[in-house]
């Protein structure tokens, strides 16, 4: 891979990780952990596993749905 | 798949567009994390994943490339819109 | 298989796995949610070190079954605070 | 002695440690039940460490346990807080409830993993049919559900038969397996969506 995408991925992964532990409110972490899955896909792609990339990028928003069940009438 | 032939991968526009998504990706990260308001943080979300969408699709000379792009385009636009309605407080109940 | 070579998927995959245990071990406002939302960090890390071994197939099942997991969990959660 | 095996094994196991040590003095039931989901994933992190055709092989077996377990526990925690009648309702947003996305998303899902076969595309598959359920509030006919789990399992013993006494027509043996195999992983994965009694209307 490019070494300045690989940067950049990097980048997101630490910033959505770090982000993600430690805010509080739980709106503000499952934006943060859809900053860390960006940065997971351009690893995916490089690797050539382009059917593991298309599965997964339908399936990971279902977690985070399902996990917003829980926290809507908490917060709002 | 004749593009590539004319084109080669390693060096030239294709380099340029790469270089500039990763940039605009790492940017509006920062933004999302310093961003104070919670419904702020979202427009930056959708620019991270716009930006994610052309790295996918320009990192590998592969016609399968395309169809990941759009499967992550549907999957994030989708999370970061539940995300939203459910901020905004989710539909009326008759 | 490439052997004693350290990638950037199996060093960032090894952080993420470390910092996210702690972080699911003892979450910080401790809450079930916040639990929840945290414990799905190592399993990014996780599956960032399988990619570094291409273990496709396991990946692959291993997103499906945590998100299922994640379901069950908000029906338990769901049924314990009452909520909706 | 710094080679990638140690390093990563190290760090693991120590990832390991802390998840037993913070079970260990968590006395709350349902923190001790999303704890263990901790563990597991930091046990197999160990098993895929080692790297090779045997971890994947190692992984897929520790996941169906690890998923048999988790949904077997939740189902003895909810017994036991007599929890079980409290009705609980879906997500009610419009990007779920109003548009086409679920149906669009469900049917590539069940699509694709009846394409995978095996335990992998039972569970893509059973996972669009909880989306699905989960999104729509379907009243299900559990009939017709358990009489699917009677044909696979029909369907997978006589695909055994035929590898103990025709041999020599393994393919089909095989296919009637892994179809079996995804039909009743599909079967039970959508149960999950549905058994907890919804009581929408």
């Amino acid at each position: 891979m490019n070494d300045i995408v690989m940067i950049a991925s990097v980048i997101l992964i630490l910033t959505g990780m770090t982000a993600a532990i430690f805010n509080r409110d739980p709106f503000d972490k499952l934006i943060s952990l859809s900053v860390l899955i960006a940065g997971v896909f351009p690893f995916i792609v490089e690797r050539g596993f382009l059917d593991v990339a298309i599965a997964i990028a339908l399936i990971a928003p279902l977690s985070t749905i399902f996990t917003l069940m829980v926290c809507r009438r908490v917060q709002v | 798949m004749a593009l590539e032939d004319q084109v080669p991968v390693v060096a030239g526009v294709h380099m340029i567009a790469l270089y500039i998504c990763a940039v605009i990706a790492v940017y509006a990260a920062l933004r999302v994390i310093t961003e104070r308001n919670s419904m702020r943080k979202l427009p930056f979300l959708n620019v991270v994943s716009f930006a994610v969408t052309g790295i996918i699709a320009l990192l590998l000379p592969h016609p399968l490339t395309i169809a990941a792009a759009a499967a992550y385009f549907v999957g994030s636009t989708l999370e970061s819109n539940a995300i939203a309605s459910t901020w905004a407080g989710g539909l009326k109940r008759p | 298989m490439t052997a004693e070579l350290y990638t950037p998927e199996f060093v960032i995959g090894l952080l993420v796995l470390f910092a996210g245990t702690i972080a699911a071990a003892f979450p910080r406002p401790k809450n079930y949610l916040t639990q929840l939302i945290n414990l799905e960090i190592p399993g990014w890390g996780l599956l960032l070190v399988m990619l570094h071994y291409n273990e496709a197939l396991a990946l692959f099942t291993f997103a499906a079954v945590s998100v299922l997991s994640t379901y069950i969990f908000v029906r338990v959660m769901q049924k314990k605070e009452g909520i909706g | 002695m710094w080679g990638q095996y140690n390093v990563g094994l190290l760090i693991v196991m120590i990832s390991g440690v802390i998840g037993f040590v913070a079970l260990a003095i968590e006395t709350d039931d349902l923190h001790r039940l999303l704890l263990l989901d901790l563990v597991e994933i930091t046990t197999l992190g160990v098993i895929a460490l080692l790297g090779t055709d045997l971890a994947e092989a190692l992984v897929l077996p520790g996941l169906t346990v690890g998923i048999a377990e988790l949904l077997a526990l939740s189902q003895i925690y909810i017994t036991k807080e007599r929890l079980k009648e409290r009705p609980v309702k879906g997500l009610n947003i419009e990007v779920i409830q109003m548009a086409d996305a679920p149906m669009i998303i469900s049917v590539f899902l069940v699509v694709y993993g009846l394409l995978l076969s095996g335990f992998t595309g039972g569970g893509v598959a059973g996972l669009g049919l909880v989306f699905y359920f989960m999104s729509r509030g379907y009243k299900e006919n559990l009939n017709m559900l358990e009489m699917a789990s009677g044909i696979s399992w029909a369907i997978w013993i006589f695909a055994f038969f035929v590898f103990m006494f025709l041999p020599q027509y393994w393919f089909i043996a095989l296919m009637g397996a892994a179809v079996g195999i995804v039909l009743k992983v599909t079967v039970k994965m959508s149960l999950v969506g549905t058994m907890w009694g919804d009581h929408r209307d």
